[in-house]
């Protein structure tokens, strides 16, 4: 657990960046610092670490205050992944990702077959080894980033806004690949993003920061749809928030109407609907579905792929009315 | 030192003159020369290697030769400052010719782009956009190319051309130091006065450069 | 000038009435002194003056009086001579009026000698005091025995001239371990004749540091140096009455004595080349 | 003017003292010398101004502040001050090198990826590591490029070194103005242009060797 | 009208960057070519200012073929906006925006008046005029860029991923104000994004390109997202299209209940909702409302916010049913 106690930071200039931020990290779990640019997300993130003194204020690390310990041994038993990724372009991807072990005593040899292993977890597969950075695209210079910082199996992992400067669709792809990493790992992640949408996606638990420094709101993504704390988290979090928040409620529970006036195929799959769903779902997927279709239906299949219900609608506006009360 | 100024002035005065004058002539061939030499090497890629290898190679002959050889390539008279001249302005070309190219290397293709598709014909387009933009990298090597100059014109004074180098043999051969001091006082304070006039017209033809 | 150059900043050739001369001299302060009192002895008729000093050794600057870079050289009518003859200087040339009369026959075409001067100065060889004593040296005849033990030094050019190397070798049979280019009867060889990096330097016979350090010069029986009086060196197309009259007055006034110690002026005084040169026209009548 | 004295074997006997090989040697001795001493000095000094930051007026200045020092007029200062010998030589030859020696360490280093620093102490590198393995290394193709520059410089303004009674080549221009003898000094102008060259080459095959292939191209 | 004609363009090292493409960018309408990166956006755009030779095919400019003009002339008659502007760095803020009508001949006093009104356009005070473009902002900068291209009122514009250097609340606002400009301009204008909601928002046609330089549908916003042509269009649109194409519905004709059982001010207000719509917004707000809202209903309020309507789930279902058949 990462806590901060009432802590300041000051710039030299005068800046406030951070201002009496309180807050608890939990173990094992992904915590998202969101906000404007500017709100002092970077200058939180890099306290944990000690690149940034505090000027008032403690932070702890599992009870323990980081301003006690011996700076490069803190740094090294913490994986920081920054924007751009930070790699060493005159070091190869495999040696990038072995600094940190080697620098901990470990042989080359060894530190470079553990990170061989690393790469191919972050879905680099072993000819980028050889390759220097440049080489790279920035999607997979983000990865060797990553990689980088789990090689010393860091129990913490610092991120900012380690999926940034990649397009749309390689972050995408990334961010899936992250979450299941984590499933694996469980690491106390601190990641910086100032896109709402990604805080969502990741965190376990979403800060958002205003402008100046301070917390406005520290909650689940979901509670954050919900229940906004105020005008600017609400306009913070945007549009489309009740859909959204549906993301976080699976279709499992949605009864459902036997298949009818549906036209099928010879295994029992629709035909010529623009989408179907599954239990697995999110009722998102289901809103989405009964608006767009011809008939305001949307149609449920089982694993095979063969339609096994039917929802309107107007089923759809009961079930999350059934919920409510 | 002073002594020697009030016995010597019109002697020191002439020196200071003729290295003045032998200095910066070619600065100014050099650099009209650089210029399309620079601007050739960017337009046909190929040429610019070639071009900086060969512009290398001269460079590293030295002064003294070149100031002796260059008589009977020219077939200019022993003593005649034409042969520092262009002995000094083959050098001047030599540093010059590779900061244009490179300064106009560094200039941000993407503006280069935003003006061709404004409508800018090449020669505009460069006068107007390319050496503009340049102008930081290739007055910085002016400003090397000058001060340089200014120190190696003295060499000339070992085949008996004027210039300050005069005070310093006229020392040398009688072990005397106020005529070398104030010699390379002198070429020193020329040298810094040069760079200084460089770095003011810099401030103020490129403004853009100090708005941070 | 025969050919022209337009940047050349002063044409050889004379127009005005006291005409214009321009004076050359080598790269050592004898030829400097001489050089400068020339150049005011013309100025004080009203001659017009350019000033090229310090241009070289003799193979230089006699290029640059042959491409009309200069017109008018203080010269030594031996060493002048030897520079002039390819196949050497014949037998039995060697005292003034030989050597100048041979000298005369030898001249590149446009250029002319003037009137010579009593005042010689002469290559040497001088060695320290030390080591006439150590090894009983007078003459070079002496040195023959020990020169494979010494080391010699002086002006590069005098590896390549009769009167230098070669004539040791021809004439005397001496060889050194070594020769160090330095500079021609400067202060480099001097120093280091006297810090005992060489032991035997070609130095001028009019050069103060000789006494002054207490060097001893070599006889020279078989007359390897040749006379050297101080002769002045024309281009024809400068030289007019003005000009002969001029410098027929200073070759007249000087002497070894006076050159000997108007050179220690600038060279032990530290005195100004043009301050002593001065000094010796208006003391002797000139200025 | 032809290439006899060049293609004359007798200068290219080593056991003659004042052949061809003998000055190429004596030549490199006080460019190594010259190089050496100057990086000594040059390169802490550009380091740490381009580390912290501080005095970078002195960096950017000292530049063109030591070019303008005439290396002939220094050289003939400190003969005369100091008497003939190495010394003088190796004096005026060093602040020759120092300015572009120095210049270059400034740069590489000010020029260094802030963020890959950054990343480099957030791993927990100590300031030493940090320096050694990561802002070194990534300043190694400036740093060097102006190594290379002042070589090049040294090389050819070594001859100087023949003008006070020492050797190197500069021997052959001296000597060979003295005596009128061109064919000499065109073959140390040839020898002494071809040297600057394959210095030149040498120090670009080591910086081949030395520089990360990473940073090619950069 | 700008038209391709069959246009092919093969690189010199082998690329084919576009293929065979036929494409009409009507006069006085925004079309904006979207895909995934390499598909050739670039390439398109830039042949139409002749930056780009195709190999072959012909592109005409009402009706002219753009290879028969004077290539100068032809490119101080389009406006080209970059990303991150492509900003003359030597000039001011104000020489930048009066290159081009000094390039057509004009003085230089007259040139910088006209671009000192067109800055305050694109909503630059006149203080920015004399600043150097590295004293500017990213968005700053863009809005120089477009003020840049428009100096010479051009016909045409083209757009290469104007707004994407900059963060995305600053984008929007830009985005904003460039569709309030472009009701005064009316100009033709042809941009590329790799952005799908911003092409949605921006054009009035998307073209939509796929991988190898092939059109993949060229449609309006509204038919893009409730027919996308194939499986590579609706991936490439993404999730939640049924209610993202409901933003182009307004709400206007949303038969609406009488206010009941909901808490009202004293000026007839209602109290305690996460928000309410009017007849301006969009059905997607709508949706969004009575998803999010605790009792499933959304609120109608009038020009003086009050309450003047009440929309349940089950309403919006049948009316949306209703538009359908
Ligand atoms: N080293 C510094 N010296 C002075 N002020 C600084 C420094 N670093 C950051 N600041 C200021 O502190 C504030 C917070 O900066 P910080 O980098 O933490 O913001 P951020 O939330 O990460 O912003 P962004 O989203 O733009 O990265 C800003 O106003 C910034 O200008
Ligand atoms: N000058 C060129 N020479 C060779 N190939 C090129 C050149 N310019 C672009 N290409 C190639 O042509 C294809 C299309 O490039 P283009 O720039 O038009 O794509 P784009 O759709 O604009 O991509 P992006 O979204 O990344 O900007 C790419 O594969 C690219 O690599
Ligand atoms: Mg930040
Ligand atoms: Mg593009």
């Amino acid at each position: 657990m990462i806590t901060f106690e009432d802590v300041v930071k000051v710039y030299p200039g005068g800046t406030t960046a951070v201002d009496h931020l309180n807050l608890e990290l939990p173990t094992g779990k992904i915590t998202v610092l969101v906000g404007p640019s500017g709100c002092g997300k970077t200058t939180s993130l890099r306290m944990i670490n000690r690149m940034v003194t505090p000027t008032s204020g403690r932070i702890l690390v599992d009870g323990a205050d980081v301003s006690q310990q011996n700076e490069a041994r803190l740094r090294r038993s913490i994986g920081y992944v920054i924007q751009h990724a930070g790699l060493f372009p005159h070091r190869t991807v495999l040696d990038n990702v072995a600094t940190v072990p080697v620098l901990l005593g470990q042989t080359r040899r060894a530190a470079r077959e553990a990170a061989l292993g690393l790469l191919e977890r972050v879905g680099l597969s072993a000819e980028f080894a050889k390759r220097y950075p440049a080489q790279l695209s920035g999607g997979q210079q983000q990865r060797v980033g990553v990689a980088r910082a789990l090689a010393a199996d860091p129990p913490i992992m610092l991120m900012d806004e380690p999926f940034s400067a990649v397009d749309p669709v390689v972050r995408a792809q990334l961010q899936a690949e992250f979450l299941r990493l984590q499933q694996d790992l469980g690491k106390t992640i601190a990641m910086v993003t100032h896109d709402i949408d990604e805080a969502i996606k990741l965190g376990d638990h979403v800060a958002v920061f205003r402008t100046g420094g301070r917390l406005a709101q520290f909650a689940t993504p979901r509670e954050l749809l919900a229940e906004p704390a105020d005008d600017f988290v609400a306009s913070f979090v945007g549009r489309d928030r009740g859909l959204r928040s549906l993301s976080f409620d699976s279709a499992a529970e949605l009864p459902v109407r036997p298949v009818d006036g549906i036209d099928l195929d010879d295994s029992g799959r629709p035909l010529g609907l623009p989408g179907v769903f599954t239990k697995d779902d999110s009722l998102r997927v289901v809103t989405d579905l009964v608006i767009s279709s011809p008939g305001g239906i949307a149609v449920r299949v089982g694993p095979d792929g063969a339609a096994d219900g039917l929802v309107s609608h107007h089923d759809l506006a009961d079930y999350l009315a059934s919920r409510r009360s | 030192m002073i002594q020697y100024l009030t016995n010597n002035h019109v002697i020191v005065w002439q020196a200071l003159q003729e290295h003045l004058y032998l200095a910066l002539l070619p600065i100014l061939f050099g650099f009209a020369i650089a210029l399309p030499l620079g601007y050739l090497a960017v337009r046909f890629t190929w040429l610019y290697h070639p071009l900086i290898n060969t512009f290398g190679v001269l460079y590293s002959i030295p002064s003294l030769a070149l100031f002796v050889f260059l008589p009977v390539i020219l077939g200019t008279k022993v003593l005649s400052p034409v042969n520092v001249v262009v002995a000094l302005t083959i050098y001047t070309v030599a540093l010059l010719a590779r900061t244009v190219a490179d300064g106009l290397r560094a200039v941000d293709p993407v503006v280069v782009q935003a003006a061709t598709a404004m409508g800018y014909r090449r020669t505009r387009r460069l006068v107007d956009v390319e050496l503009p933009i340049a102008l930081p990298v290739i007055l910085a090597g002016l400003r090397v190319a000058t001060v340089s100059n200014i120190s190696l014109v003295s060499v000339g004074s070992l085949i008996g051309i004027g210039g300050l180098g005069q005070l310093f043999t006229r020392g040398f051969q009688l072990f005397y130091l106020e005529p070398i001091l104030i010699g390379v006082i002198l070429s020193v304070v020329l040298a810094g006065i040069a760079d200084l006039i460089i770095v003011l017209v810099q401030r103020a033809v490129t403004p853009w450069t100090r708005a941070a | 000038g025969t050919n022209s150059d337009p940047l050349a900043d002063e044409p050889a050739a004379s127009g005005a009435a006291g005409g214009s001369v321009t004076v050359g001299s080598a790269n050592f302060p004898e030829s400097q002194l001489l050089a400068e009192i020339y150049s005011q002895a013309l100025e004080a008729k009203g001659v017009k003056v350019t000033r090229k000093f310090n241009i070289g050794a003799r193979e230089v600057y006699l290029k640059a009086l042959q491409d009309g870079s200069i017109s008018l050289l203080p010269e030594y009518n031996g060493a002048l001579l030897a520079a002039l003859s390819p196949n050497g200087i014949p037998a039995g040339v060697s005292s003034s009026d030989t050597v100048l009369a041979e000298l005369k026959k030898v001249l590149p075409s446009g250029t002319e000698v003037l009137a010579q001067s009593t005042a010689e100065d002469k290559d040497t060889l001088t060695v320290s005091a030390d080591t006439a004593a150590k090894n009983n040296l007078k003459s070079i005849e002496d040195l023959k025995a020990v020169a494979p033990t010494l080391v010699a030094g002086g002006g590069p050019e005098f590896t390549e001239r009769q009167q230098g190397l070669k004539g040791l070798k021809e004439v005397y049979g001496v060889e050194f371990k070594e020769y160090k280019p330095l500079d021609p009867g400067g202060p480099l060889t001097v120093n280091a004749l006297k810090d005992g990096d060489i032991q035997v330097a070609n130095l001028f016979s009019t050069d103060s540091s000789i006494v002054t350090n207490k060097f001893v010069t070599l006889a020279d029986p078989k007359n390897l140096f040749t006379s050297q009086n101080v002769i002045p060196l024309i281009r024809s197309e400068a030289n007019n009455a003005t000009v002969t009259g001029a410098l027929d007055a200073v070759s007249g006034k000087l002497t070894t004595e006076n050159l000997t110690s108007y050179l220690a002026q600038v060279q032990v005084d530290k005195k100004d080349i043009a301050v002593v040169a001065k000094a010796f026209l208006s003391e002797n009548g000139l200025g | 003017m032809n290439f006899s004295y060049l293609t004359d074997p007798a200068h290219w006997d080593p056991s003659n003292p004042g052949s061809i090989p003998n000055l190429i040697l004596s030549h490199l001795g006080y460019t190594a010398l010259a190089l050496l001493i100057g990086a000594v000095i040059a390169l802490p000094v550009g380091l740490y101004i381009g580390h912290t930051g501080k005095g970078s007026f002195i960096a950017i200045n000292a530049g063109n502040a030591g070019r303008s020092l005439p290396t002939l007029g220094l050289l003939m200062l400190m003969v005369t001050l100091l008497g003939l010998g190495l010394l003088p030589v190796l004096i005026a030859l060093t602040v020759l090198v120092i300015p572009p020696i120095l210049t270059s360490a400034y740069a590489g280093m000010r020029n260094l990826d802030h963020r890959v620093v950054d990343a480099a102490r957030g791993m927990g590198m100590r300031p030493w590591q940090v320096l050694s393995r990561v802002e070194l290394p990534m300043a190694l193709p400036i740093m060097l490029s102006g190594f290379r520059n002042a070589a090049l410089q040294v090389v050819a303004t070594a001859t100087v070194a023949a003008a006070v009674g020492l050797g190197g080549l500069g021997r052959l221009l001296i000597d060979g103005l003295a005596v009128n003898d061109y064919s000499r000094v065109l073959a140390g102008a040839i020898v002494v242009a071809a040297l600057a060259v394959l210095v030149d080459l040498f120090l670009a095959l080591i910086q081949r060797l030395i520089v990360s292939p990473g940073l090619k191209g950069s």
